[in-house]
């Protein structure tokens, strides 16, 4: 009976730590989109600035 | 032992005269109402008959793991599925890899990228053969199963299966394969040879899809059942009586291309007696099916 | 003693429980980052497209 209750829990802690690992997964998942986000925002910005002093040096 | 035979004899009995099942589901149901499931015996069961499709979905989510055995928790660990589920469509939803219009397949398919960390950098790159060999396997089960969330937990478990328990013996089914046909038809297995084909043979729509998008569903579940329960020996059987039922096409055919072009695209509608075929030899080949692999 | 094993099962599944809790609000954080990088990028690509629009007109 013992080893029934024991079976019983490992059955519903492994559910939760897939759950657990999931969540990480996506906290990963977002870092790297946000260092990607940042990145697209510094070139934009980087593109802007150079058109920017074209145009200046044009006028 | 004696009792054993005794039994098979019987139920091979009723499924010649069409009684098939009624005894089966009774011992069944009776495996169901254990309060601990016995994972050991679904397994032995669904080797030996084919599972009633009321109760299909739920030995296939014991077996694969994705409810344990106890009853008593199989409430609380589908709500970590479903929350697990939600989360992982929520945050594809932010990072916009997924949107209200994307298909099903699709959304279960980066689902399963994110869990297992494979989740490419841009919805751009091409994907990957095993995203293909999912997908296949995706569309299959989503005809078989209703509920979303389960549909999903079903695909991605039962492919996780096949990458770990299955994965070496995944490779060898193509050498099986042709020692099988060696057996049951020399002449059909020269001419494949002939004509260069059993390297060409469709193996990944067969051994890693699993037939997912070659069989129709109702006759691929019945492969499925023994897949699940352990034996991916089967896969051998089916593809050999394909290859069996349709050898006077084959035999007509005179290159490999030819020849696996059609074997992609066989007819459906002969599918169910061939897949009865296959467990007949599956079982003659490999006697108890309970203690193959 | 089976009291025991059950007490000790619930203290594990509770651990894990308030790991996936700390682990979903650094992702909620994340996302609120990401929401805001994604509204600057747009506004910055939306600028640049109005600008553009300009230039033209004025050539």
């Amino acid at each position: 009976y013992l080893e029934d209750v024991k079976i019983q829990a490992r059955g519903q802690l492994q559910a939760v730590e897939s759950r657990y690992k999931a969540q990480k997964r996506i906290t990963q998942a977002f870092e790297l989109e946000i260092l990607d986000l940042f990145g697209r925002l510094e070139k934009s910005s980087l593109l802007k600035k150079l058109e920017d002093d074209k145009t200046e040096a044009a006028e | 032992m004696a009792d054993d035979s005794q039994r098979n004899f019987r139920s091979v009995y009723y499924e010649k005269v069409g009684f098939r099942g009624v005894e089966e589901k009774k011992s069944l149901e009776i495996l169901l109402k254990d309060d601990r499931l016995d994972i050991e015996k679904l397994c032995t069961f669904s080797q030996r008959f084919p599972l009633p499709s009321m109760y299909r979905i739920l030995v296939w989510k014991v077996l694969l793991g994705i409810i344990p055995p106890h009853h008593e928790s199989h409430a609380l660990v589908m709500k970590y599925r479903k929350e697990q589920y939600w989360d992982i469509h929520h945050a594809l939803h932010v990072i916009r890899f997924i949107n209200d219009s994307t298909p099903q397949v699709d959304v279960f398919l980066r689902i399963h990228q994110l869990e297992s960390g494979k989740l490419p950098r841009s919805l751009a790159f091409p994907l990957e053969p095993e995203d293909e060999v999912f997908l296949a396997i995706a569309k299959a089960m989503e005809e078989m199963v209703e509920d979303p969330i389960e549909c999903y937990w079903l695909v991605s478990c039962f492919v996780n299966q096949l990458n770990s328990k299955h994965k070496d013996s995944l490779q060898q089914l193509p050498k099986i394969l042709e020692q099988y046909l060696n057996i049951e038809d020399n002449r059909l297995l020269m001419h494949l040879k002939a004509c260069a084909a059993m390297s060409k043979l469709p193996y990944d729509l067969w051994f890693k899809k699993c037939f997912a998008g070659c069989l129709p569903e109702s006759s691929l579940q019945r492969v499925w059942d023994k897949v699940i329960s352990g034996s991916c020996k089967i896969l051998v059987f089916v593809a050999v009586e394909i290859l069996l039922t349709f050898k006077m096409k084959i035999i007509a055919l005179n290159t490999a291309e030819k020849i696996t072009q059609f074997l992609e695209n066989i007819p459906q509608d002969n599918t169910d007696a061939i897949v009865s075929k296959a467990v007949d030899l599956w079982r003659t080949h490999c006697g108890t099916p309970a203690h193959s692999v």
